[in-house]
Formats: C-alpha cells, sequence, structure tokens
C-alpha cells in the first residue's frame, strides 16, 4: 500500500519537474531565442552558413601558396593516405618549382599532417570547408574532385633550353676552375719550386629532372 | 500442460521468431547487427554479429610509420578521438623512451577530460533517446557543440583532432583558451543537474534501467569489461587513479561506482551493476571529469608564468621527423569514456610497426552482449545497448 | 609481483619458460604454445599470481612464424604480464583459454578471423569481422587483396584519381628524363 | 421567411441527407486541416524545447506568393489569353494582402506551411505494398482507424447550437467508435508482413483493449456526477445556469466537474488513458522507433501513412474533445457574466430546460471549446517532448495497478458523495448546501490554478540565473554551432 502510494507521489513528482525543465525551456525559446536557440537556420545554400564564426586554425580544403612553395615533396611523403601528388622542375635560377600539385579530395581526411611538415609554410588549410554541391547528375561533390593547385609545364623546347643553359654555366665554371688551377700552377712554377698538382675541378654535374631532398 | 490430442497440441505448439535487429536499426548506435531469436516480446538470445564497419586499421598501420597513424586512431572512436590519440601516443612514446615535455602532458589531459565530457554527454542523451525521449538527446548536443568550439580553436577540427602527437601535442593553446574553458567547466555543473531533474531522476526512465542487464563484480572482470561499464557494476578501477599515466597523480578526482541497491545511494531502487547504475556512473565521471579540467587550467597558469624557454613550457618534445624505434613491443593502456583503450605495438626496428593491436571498451561490451541479454524484452535490449555505449568503430576497427 | 618472480615462478614449474631481454618495451614470456592452456590456468588460478582479468589477445605475423600475446592483469596483485606463445605459419593451432576468461571469446575469433589460428575448443570458432565466406587471413603478411567479393569490384587500381596521375607522372618523368639526356647528346660542340 | 427546411419540401429525404451530410463535411474538413496545422505544431513545439529553430521555411511568401507572383507574369505577357489576364488581376489584388501575411506569418509562426508541403509530397511519393503482404487488409487498415477518429466528432457538441448530433447515449456512442482504431492498426500489423509491424500490432491492441478500462471508469464517474448521457446535457449539467440564477451565481469555471476534488484525481487517469488511446508518448509503444523500427506502420509509406498520420492528430483532438466534455466544462466560458450576456432564454428538450444562447454567445462559446481543446492537445505536446517511454509490462502494470485502483476509488467517492448530497440537502435544505459547495468548490478551484501558477512561474534560483546568462555568453563567444 505504502509502496503504491511512494510510486504515484514520485511520479507526479518527477513528471513535474520535468516539465518544468522543459517549459522553461518552451517559454524562453518563444520570449529570448538567443539565448536559448543554438542552431543555426540552414537553407541548402551557402548563403546563410556565412555567418559561421571558424576559429583561426579551423582545418579546411588545402590550398597552396605556390610562390612559396620549393617542391621538396615533404607532404607528399607524409601524407597517409596518398592524396597528394607534387612534381617539380628547374627554373632558369637552377631553383626547383612546383610544376605539379594535385590533391585528391576523394581522399584527403583534412588530418593537417602536410601542412604541419611544410618547411615554408606554403601549404596551409583555408577557411573553406563548404562540399555540399547539387549536383546529383555526376554524382560527386567538391570532395570527389581533384583540385589541381600547380603551375603547368615548360614545353619540351624551354626544358631543353634550361638543360643546356645549365650544361654551358657548368662548363664555364669548370673552365674557370681549370683556368685558376692553371694560373695557380704557373705561379708555383714560377716561384721555382716543385709544382703542386692542380687543384680537382669543383663543380658537380647533378642529374638534371631529379628534385632534391628526394 | 494437458495431454490433449495431437490436433491440439499442434495448435498449442508456438514457435520462437528470429528478428534481425540491425544493422539499420534506430537504436543500435550504428551498424550493430542483433540476430534477436524472441518468444513474443522475450528475448531468448542476441547474437551480436559485427564486423560491418571493418576498416582494418590495424593492418593499415603496419604499412605506415608512427607519424601517420595519428589520423587513423582518430577513426578508431570518433566519439573520443583526442583519447585516443593519446592513448596511441603513449604507447608509442613508452617503446621510444621519449618524454613529454610537462605543458604537454597538461594539454593532453585537459583536451582528455573535455572530451570524455562530451562523449559522455552523447552516450546519456542517446540512453534517453533509446527509452523515447528526445529532449535530452539534443540538449547533450547542445553542450558538446561548445567542447566542439573549444576544440576547433585548439586544433582546427570539431571530431577527427589529431592534435595528440608522438612527444606532445600538434599546436599550442590559442590566447584566452584557459579562461574559456575554465568559463565551460562553470556553465556544465548547473546544466547537469538541470539534465539530472530532466531525465536522470525520472521514475519512468528509472523504472526502464533498474534491474536491467545485471552483471555482477565476478561477471563484468571475467568479460573484461572496462571503464564506467566495470565500475557500474561496482568494481573501483580507473586507470587514471590506479595506474596514472600523465599529470593524473597530480589531480584530485573521485573514481564513481555504482551503489546499486543501497537505499541511500543514488541508485536505491535497482541492483548492483544494472543498466542505471552504468548510467548513473557516466552522469558523476562527467562532474569528475569537470573537477579536473578546473585543476588543469589553474595548472596551466601556472604554466604560462614560467620562462619561455624553459623545458617546462615547451609543448613538443624533440622528436626525429622519421622515428626509428628501437626492437620491441609494448603493451600500452589508457582511460578512454568507453573503457580502457590498450595499443599493443611490436617494432621490429624499422620505421613502421610490424602489428598494432588495439584493444578498445565496446569489443568486450559486445562480447558478454549475447549473455547479458538472455531473457529480456526487446524493449531492455536496446536499453543494455545503450547503457554499454558502443561505439561500433571501435568494436570493428 | 614484479616481473623477474612471475618467471622464476613458472620457471620452477615449466623450465622451457623463456624471458628474453628486450630492447625497448615491455619484458614477456614465451611458453611452449601446446603448454599455453596449463600455464594460463596456473597464472589465472595460483593466489599468488591470480591474472583474472585478460586485458588483450593479439595474434601478430612477424612473416617468418605466428605470434600469440595474452596481455594478462591482475586486479587483486595489481601486476601485468605479457604472454607470448610462437607458432607455426602453417596449421598454427592452439588451445583455446575461452573457458578461462570470457573476455577471450571475440579475441580468439578475431585471432581466427585475421591469423588463421586455429583455437580449440572454442564455444564457436567463426569468423568476426569478415564475412564468414573470405578467403584467406587478412592479418598475414603475404595477404594479398582479393581483386573482388562475390562479383562486387573491391579497391583496385586508378578507382582514386590520384593513382591514375602517379601512372602518367611517372610516364611523363621518364619521357623528360629521354628527352633530356638526348637533348646532352646532341648538344652543339 | 422560409426555412431551408421549407425550401426542401417539409421532411423528405433530401433535406435529411443535406442536415447530416454539411454539418459532417464541415466537421471534417475543419478537423482535418487542425490535424495538419497540428503537424506543424508538433514540431514547433519539439524544436522550442529542444533547443532548435524548427520548420522556417516553407513561409507563405515562397510557397504561395511565387505561385500568385507566375500569375502575375503570365498575365503581364503580351500574347497572354484573357483568362490569363484575368488572372494576373486577380493575383494583383491578392498579392499585397499575401506579402502583409508572409511578413506577418514568418515572424510569428515561420515555415507554417510544411503541413501543405508534406502533404503534397505524401500524395505524390509512390505507394508501395510488399508482395507478401495481405493486400486487402493493407489497404483497408488506414481508412478504419481514421473512421473510427473521426466518427467520434458527430457527437462531439463544438458550441451550445454547432453540433452534427446529440445523442441522449452520446457518450457510449464515442467510447464505443473509438476503440475501433485497434481494429484498423492490428489489420495493419497483420496484413504488413513484418515481425516489427506484428509486434507493433498486438503491443497496441494489448495496450488499447486495457487502457478502455479507466476511460470506462472516468466516463461512467462523470455521468453519474451529470447524471445524463449526452454530451450536450453533460455541458449544460457543469455550465450550471437555471432559471432563477442571476448573472453572477452561476456559470463559473469551479462547477465544472473537474473541480470536484474527486473527479480532480480521476481527470489525470482518463488523460493518461486517452494518451494510450492515442499511442501517444509515454504510451508510444506500438510505434516505437528505437524499439520497433516504427511499429505498426513501418511498411506504410505515401498516402497510406499519412492516412495513419492524420488519425493520430485527430484522435488526439477527439480525445482532447471529449475530456473537455466530461472535465472542463465542454463549451461553457467558466466567466458567469458572459454567459449570462449570452443567454437568450430557456427551452425544455427532452424533458429537460437547457439555455438558448445569443448568436455572439453560441460564437463565444464556440471559441472557448477550441481553446481548451486545443491546450490539452498542446499539452499532449509537452508531455511527448519531455517524458522517455514506458516498457510493455510496465504499461500495463500502470494500467491495471494504479490507473484502475485510482479510478474505481474515485467512482466510489462520487457515489458516496451523491448519497451524502442527498441526505445532507434533507438536513440542512438544497439552497443552503448548494451554495457551500459553491463555494467550496470555488476555493479548490482557486487553490489548485493558484498552485500551478505558482509552480511553473516560481522565479528562477539564483544557480539558474547563473546558468542562463552562460547560456548567452558561450553562444554567443563561441559564435553558432556548425
Amino acid at each position: 500500500m505504502f509502496q503504491f502510494f511512494q510510486d504515484v507521489y514520485l511520479g507526479v513528482k518527477t513528471f513535474m519537474a520535468g516539465m518544468k525543465v522543459t517549459g522553461v525551456y518552451f517559454k524562453n525559446a518563444n520570449l529570448n531565442p538567443k539565448e536559448t536557440i543554438t542552431t543555426i537556420a540552414y537553407d541548402g545554400t551557402q548563403s546563410l552558413a556565412q555567418g559561421v564564426r571558424l576559429a583561426e586554425r579551423f582545418r579546411g580544403h588545402l590550398q597552396l601558396d605556390a610562390a612559396r612553395c620549393v617542391a621538396c615533396k615533404a607532404c607528399m611523403k607524409v601524407c597517409p593516405v596518398d592524396a597528394i601528388w607534387v612534381d617539380a622542375e628547374r627554373t632558369e635560377a637552377g631553383k626547383f618549382r612546383v610544376s605539379r600539385f594535385d590533391i585528391d579530395q576523394l581522399k584527403c581526411m583534412y588530418c593537417g599532417l602536410c601542412t604541419r611538415v611544410c618547411p615554408t609554410g606554403g601549404l596551409t588549410m583555408g577557411k573553406v570547408w563548404w562540399g555540399a554541391t547539387f549536383h546529383t547528375d555526376d554524382g560527386t561533390n567538391m570532395h570527389g574532385q581533384l583540385r589541381r593547385l600547380g603551375l603547368g609545364y615548360y614545353t619540351d623546347e624551354q626544358k631543353i633550353e634550361i638543360e643546356r643553359k645549365r650544361q654551358e654555366a657548368a662548363e664555364a665554371k669548370k673552365a674557370a676552375a681549370a683556368a685558376a688551377a692553371k694560373k695557380k700552377a704557373e705561379e708555383a712554377a714560377a716561384q721555382a719550386a716543385p709544382a703542386a698538382p692542380p687543384a680537382a675541378p669543383a663543380a658537380t654535374d647533378k642529374k638534371p629532372d631529379t628534385p632534391p631532398a628526394a | 500442460m494437458t495431454a490433449g490430442t495431437r490436433e491440439e497440441q499442434r495448435l498449442a505448439h508456438t514457435e520462437e521468431m528470429v528478428l534481425s535487429m540491425g544493422p539499420h536499426h534506430p537504436s543500435t548506435h550504428g551498424v550493430l547487427r542483433l540476430e534477436v531469436t524472441s518468444d513474443g516480446e522475450v528475448v531468448a538470445s542476441a547474437r551480436p554479429d559485427v564486423g560491418y564497419l571493418h576498416r582494418g586499421i590495424e593492418k593499415i598501420g603496419e604499412f605506415l610509420d608512427y607519424r601517420q597513424f595519428m589520423p587513423y586512431t582518430d577513426r578508431v572512436d570518433y566519439l573520443c578521438a583526442m583519447n585516443s590519440n593519446h592513448a596511441y601516443a603513449l604507447a608509442v612514446e613508452k617503446l621510444a623512451g621519449i618524454k613529454p615535455p610537462l605543458r604537454a602532458e597538461l594539454l593532453r589531459v585537459l583536451v582528455d577530460e573535455l572530451n570524455r565530457i562530451s562523449s559522455h554527454l552523447i552516450c546519456i542523451g542517446a540512453l534517453a533517446m533509446d527509452m523515447g525521449a528526445y529532449t535530452p538527446f539534443l540538449h547533450g548536443i547542445c553542450h558538446r557543440e561548445l567542447v566542439n568550439d573549444l576544440f576547433e580553436e585548439v586544433c582546427g577540427a570539431r571530431l577527427t583532432y589529431n592534435y595528440v602527437t608522438i612527444g606532445g601535442v600538434a599546436y599550442d593553446i590559442p590566447q584566452g583558451f584557459i579562461a574559456k574553458c575554465d568559463e565551460f567547466a562553470v556553465y556544465m555543473q548547473p546544466k547537469m543537474s538541470e539534465f539530472n531533474q530532466l531525465i536522470t531522476a525520472n521514475s519512468i526512465f528509472e523504472q526502464r534501467l533498474c534491474h536491467v542487464g545485471v552483471i555482477s563484480p565476478e561477471q563484468a572482470i571475467n568479460w573484461g569489461l572496462v571503464g564506467p561499464n566495470l565500475r557500474g557494476s561496482g568494481v573501483c578501477w580507473d586507470i587514471r587513479k590506479h595506474e596514472p599515466y600523465s599529470v593524473y597523480d597530480k589531480l584530485q578526482f573521485e573514481v564513481p561506482v555504482g551503489d546499486g541497491g543501497d537505499p541511500k545511494g543514488s541508485n536505491p531502487r535497482g541492483v548492483l551493476g544494472d543498466s542505471y547504475d552504468r548510467y548513473l556512473v557516466r552522469v558523476k565521471e562527467i562532474n569528475e571529469s569537470v573537477k579536473i579540467v578546473k585543476q588543469v587550467c589553474a595548472l596551466l597558469r601556472e604554466n604560462d608564468k614560467l620562462p619561455a624557454d624553459s623545458p617546462d613550457r615547451q609543448y613538443q618534445a624533440k622528436v626525429p621527423a622519421r622515428l626509428k624505434v628501437k626492437r620491441g613491443e609494448v603493451y600500452c593502456r589508457c582511460e578512454n569514456p568507453r573503457g580502457e583503450t590498450g595499443y599493443y605495438i611490436v617494432s621490429d626496428g624499422t620505421e613502421k610497426p610490424l602489428r598494432i593491436k588495439i584493444r578498445t571498451g565496446s569489443f568486450s561490451a559486445v562480447n558478454c552482449f549475447e549473455d547479458v541479454t538472455r531473457g529480456l524484452l526487446i524493449g531492455d535490449v536496446v536499453a543494455v545497448i545503450g547503457s554499454f555505449d558502443i561505439v561500433l568503430p571501435e568494436v570493428d576497427r | 609481483m614484479d616481473f623477474e618472480a612471475i618467471v622464476s615462478k613458472l620457471k620452477e614449474r615449466w623450465p622451457e619458460v623463456e624471458a628474453p631481454a628486450v630492447e625497448a618495451g615491455d619484458r614477456f614470456v614465451i611458453v611452449p604454445a601446446e603448454k599455453t592452456l596449463e600455464i594460463l590456468r596456473f597464472l589465472k588460478e595460483d593466489p599468488e599470481l591470480c591474472f583474472d582479468n585478460l586485458m588483450a589477445l593479439a595474434g601478430a605475423d612477424t612473416g617468418r612464424e605466428l605470434w600469440l600475446v595474452y596481455a594478462l592483469h591482475s586486479f587483486k596483485q595489481r601486476h601485468k604480464l605479457l604472454v607470448k606463445a610462437v607458432l607455426p605459419r602453417e596449421k598454427p593451432e592452439v588451445e583455446s583459454v575461452a573457458k578461462l576468461w570470457g573476455a577471450a571469446n571475440f579475441h580468439e575469433r578475431e585471432a581466427y578471423d585475421l591469423y588463421g589460428i586455429v583455437f580449440r575448443n572454442h564455444p564457436d570458432l567463426r569468423r568476426l569481422l569478415n564475412p564468414p565466406d573470405w578467403a584467406g587471413w587478412p592479418g598475414r603478411k603475404d595477404y594479398e587483396y582479393p581483386k573482388e567479393y562475390r562479383g562486387v569490384p573491391l579497391l583496385r587500381d586508378g578507382q582514386f584519381f590520384s593513382d591514375d596521375i602517379k601512372k602518367a607522372n611517372a610516364e611523363r618523368e621518364a619521357r623528360d628524363k629521354a628527352l633530356l639526356s638526348s637533348a646532352i647528346a646532341q648538344r652543339p660542340q | 421567411m422560409p426555412t431551408i427546411y421549407d425550401l426542401l419540401g417539409g421532411n423528405s429525404a433530401l433535406y435529411t441527407v443535406i442536415a447530416v451530410a454539411v454539418p459532417c463535411l464541415i466537421v471534417t474538413v475543419v478537423v482535418l486541416t487542425v490535424a495538419g496545422i497540428s503537424t506543424y505544431l508538433e514540431r514547433k513545439v519539439a524544436a522550442d524545447i529542444q533547443r532548435r529553430i524548427g520548420p522556417n521555411q516553407c513561409n507563405v511568401g515562397p510557397f504561395l506568393g511565387e505561385f500568385v507572383r507566375t500569375m502575375v507574369r503570365n498575365g503581364a505577357a503580351p500574347r497572354a489569353t484573357g483568362l490569363a489576364r484575368a488572372m494576373a488581376s486577380a493575383g494583383k489584388a491578392v498579392l499585397p494582402p499575401l506579402d502583409w501575411l508572409d511578413k506577418v506569418l514568418g515572424r510569428w509562426a515561420p515555415g507554417l506551411l510544411i503541413f501543405m508541403a508534406d502533404g503534397l509530397k505524401l500524395i505524390l511519393k509512390e505507394d508501395i505494398i510488399s508482395d507478401a503482404a495481405d493486400k486487402r487488409l493493407f489497404r483497408i487498415a488506414p481508412y478504419i482507424v481514421l473512421a473510427s477518429a473521426f466518427g467520434a466528432l458527430a457527437v462531439v457538441p463544438f458550441s451550445d447550437a454547432w453540433y452534427v448530433a446529440d445523442f441522449n447515449i452520446g457518450i457510449f456512442y464515442v467510447a464505443a467508435i473509438t476503440s475501433l482504431e485497434v481494429l484498423g492498426i492490428l489489420m495493419a500489423g497483420w496484413a504488413s508482413n513484418n515481425k516489427w509491424a506484428l509486434l507493433g500490432g498486438m503491443r497496441s491492441a494489448a495496450q488499447i483493449v486495457s487502457y478502455e478500462v479507466p476511460v470506462g471508469l472516468a466516463i461512467a464517474t462523470a455521468i453519474l456526477m451529470t447524471g445524463t448521457m449526452s454530451m450536450q446535457g453533460m455541458t449544460c449539467e457543469q455550465l450550471g445556469i437555471t432559471r432563477d440564477s442571476t448573472w453572477l451565481s452561476d456559470g463559473w469555471f469551479w462547477q465544472w466537474n473537474i473541480f470536484h476534488p474527486a473527479m480532480f484525481i480521476l481527470a489525470p487517469v482518463y488523460f493518461l488513458a486517452a494518451l494510450a488511446e492515442c499511442n501517444r508518448t509515454p504510451f508510444d509503444i506500438p510505434e516505437a522507433e528505437s524499439e520497433l523500427v516504427s511499429g505498426y506502420h513501418v511498411e506504410y509509406s505515401g498516402m497510406r501513412f499519412a492516412l495513419f498520420f492524420m488519425a493520430e492528430y485527430a484522435m488526439m483532438c477527439v480525445t482532447s474533445a471529449i475530456a473537455v466534455t466530461l472535465f472542463l466544462g465542454g463549451w461553457s466560458t467558466g466567466i458567469a457574466p458572459l454567459e449570462h450576456l449570452g443567454l437568450a432564454g430557456f427551452e425544455v428538450r427532452a424533458g429537460v430546460q437547457v439555455p438558448v444562447f445569443h448568436w455572439y454567445g453560441t460564437l463565444l462559446h464556440l471559441l472557448f471549446f477550441a481553446a481548451k481543446t486545443y491546450g490539452l492537445v498542446l499539452l499532449m505536446m509537452w508531455i511527448r517532448w519531455t517524458l522517455p517511454r514506458f516498457r510493455v509490462d510496465q504499461m500495463m502494470a500502470l494500467c491495471w495497478k494504479k490507473l484502475i485502483p485510482i479510478g474505481l476509488f474515485c467512482l466510489l467517492a462520487v457515489a458516496a458523495w451523491m448519497i451524502l448530497r442527498m441526505v445532507l440537502a434533507r438536513q440542512i435544505g438544497e439552497a443552503l448546501l448548494d451554495r457551500i459547495t459553491f463555494w467550496g468548490r470555488a476555493a479548490f478551484a482557486c487553490g489548485v490554478a493558484g498552485w500551478l501558477l505558482w509552480y511553473f512561474s516560481r522565479p528562477l534560483t539564483p544557480e539558474e540565473e547563473a546558468q542562463r546568462e552562460m547560456v548567452a555568453r558561450a553562444s554567443v563567444e563561441s559564435g553558432p554551432a556548425l
């Protein structure tokens, strides 16, 4: 008997307590929505979602500042899912520049490892996070696309030209070095001392199209 | 039974029916499939069938180096990615003999506890939703969003963080982050009291969970249950307390343990180890985590006072880019929201591990599922799933 | 009890138990595969050792042999132990410990599923994670991924864009090399 | 002046048909609309309680306004037909009020037209019937459920003069017709040939059949209280206006049944049973999403599902209307001066004196009836988004071990009170006893209302205030959630 009344009492009491909580929210949602409503209106397009405040370090889609990229391929090596492909070529200045930087959005899992290893900070994860589209015809959305951040290539003639320039520069260097050595030897001979052996040529001939840090 | 004619017996004869509960069932928390053999409403046996989410993460790990595997630990348990990262980092550091600096440890513990709060919020909210009350779940989501905002500020991601690195953390915290954590801690406690008023104290909810899925301490230990499921059965075992692995030995917090059947306890009408105990343990752990967050914030404030170049002030230890660990193997475990997560790593001296075995809390929970749900009603099966807080990617990996 | 004490306690009953020195990580004991069950039962039931909790059971493949590692822990004595059994790659069999620890049930099913380690007297030894009609033991080192399952094509080359790109780039690099070398060859003297 | 009665040639069959068909049509259309709007309100209430925005896209502007603008544009086309021009001019006329409506509704009821969009979608959807289903039963089931819900509307007294029919056994008719619903649900569960649906149907059968008992007890008690079975009679009884009642003396709200202490205990019992009969939380066991995927209508799609859906909301309205009639004084305003304002006179119907009202009194009564009924519907929604769900056995235990004993106790209490009343009347006289009960009920009613007001509008504790501020600051500082 006591159990009966206790159950009824507990049931009514906790029921009223719960109704009070939800009732307070019901009231506030209608009186001062700003305090209680925590979702934002969403109309299937990005227009309303523009108001979303993103943190400084937000990890959105990858973006590349190609001018700062030295094509060291560290991001390509650290990527756990092989989503990045970097391709490099030499410029006239003998430097390396990125000629192709492809990101497979289908594979990228936004872990940010590549941005951490980037030595120049050229590769960053931007604030762009919107991936959905309404292109149901091809069934792909932005995540299914391949994003090309590269710069394109030299033509074959340009490549040959650059290569020739490099070769000639190397030749000139070698010649200069040889001349310098000869001169030294002559001076030494002029000083009537046993001729010192000419210094070995210091110029190195690297293979043209292997990027550094491989 | 009275012996009638064969015809009568044939008519009186009833069959058990086989229900395929899941993998797409609203309340199997993912892609768990249960072969429920039920006699009407009463469950004769519910055989779990897992593997729908098997991605071979352990196998993938054998092809990646130690640093590259970290993002995959996010995917092992997406509700507490920070804790998963931490567990893996601990294992590798133990194997490679790396000592992360103090500040890194503090930051790890901070994000761990924040993530524990958010994970438990999801768990108790989902349990309430399985019981038919939708509002608590969405209130829990609202509180969790604040945690996600904090994580977004600190590491830029909202779900798969990849924040903890081997030998430290990826970034230092931004300006004013500690103040926000303190504010969140202050915000959370009254919210939890309101939450309890809304659902925990509700007598329908209590009736639904009391005396359902009872697990005695011996059974719990034998089945290898861990974390809140183990503590809900009355076994006081928390790795943060009994095998302190980070700066947890510097912090004061209690280990909530199920007290079903104790007339003065929080679950007077139940028995020890029922679903309501497991639920209550999680509710209490949220408050404990809030305490820890406050203490860690205080410690971080002290740490900020140190000179910028002191070793304790750094957030990342010196770790070579291509980490080579010595030949050996290690089993390292760490307390996650879903119980201890153990990483068994075998290294053969190269950059890549020979074998990574991830032992998770949900795995053992699913293991004992068939025995626990025998003889319950179908509604209770849902309650038991919810009270075990199963996350399927953890089971299937 | 610390590791050495446990090892000595084991050695005096099973002299063939060995505890090799390790460069890094945890110490572990290697037990003969055929005596796994009795040793583990001793470990569980001996009052001083009393390993009442099986933390994990992992199979592993070193390429030469298979390992079966039991990670044990004792709530009463508060100590841990790694027990390793070395199995041959072909036809690995070991006694099931599911009746010692209920936790071993799924772990053994997983080890069977991934490494093909057969556990004798297991309650029901079915594949756990993979479909029951899956071919091969995915955990092993020499496992190659099937091209299709029940007529459903699985992950293959060129499924992702970057796979195609890799091929194209490799070809282009080869072309460039040839081109430039030829350029060097016909350099005007 | 000839009435429609004369025009149709006296008591002709045509007159009977029209006299029955027209009110039925009106009531059906109105209740269907109300059910539609209820689906919107359900979402809105849920959203407000769960700190969401809720429906906000399907406003008048986009939904109708675009249609009208297109009409106008077509009319403006160079070679538009006369019809198009006429429509365009009509659209021009409609546009300004529509824009105003859009502004107002967009502010006060955003996304109101979502129920129209839902209806459109459900009508256009493919109607799927699984091969293994029992096609005939599968097709019939939704109509039975809907019919049982709408059939009860025949005797609901919407106002003193507006009702479809007024039987002398009206309340029993209601009890009988509403309990037909279980038939349709069982059919649906069985015919779907789906295990979840079957379980849902069985649960529903057990639930509705057993919850008929407390409903019956409540009805019996109300009959005992008011001494009549006709719904109009009950309402007039609770109105309590007689020839010799002055403009302040009778017609107050504490003369309603609920403010008799025994009935006050009984009313929640009836309300819970009514919840169970409409399969609403905490009794939505037949369609428990988290256990049985969607219960008995898991296999239904398109319009058939919509019928179940509408039947649920119509059932809510019906049960609320009956609860209002039984306990909350039906269409009576509960404010004596208002009643006497609209009072025209008295006439004898079936041997009892019933008050007759002016047209404005009738209108007022209609408004109050709608308000009370919809208040109860809102209460049902509020409960749904607060409480968890019972288990099957607990639901049965609640019915047989709690509600029925309480109901029996209340029935006996009311019976005892009746006898006591007679005895006392003989002792101290009718008039004095009337006054005593009148003022006693007044005190009781005011006490109850006061306590409820105090409980729900109690000022927040400082702790709650602090957390409110915290919510504001947190949601502002960390920005809206993604």
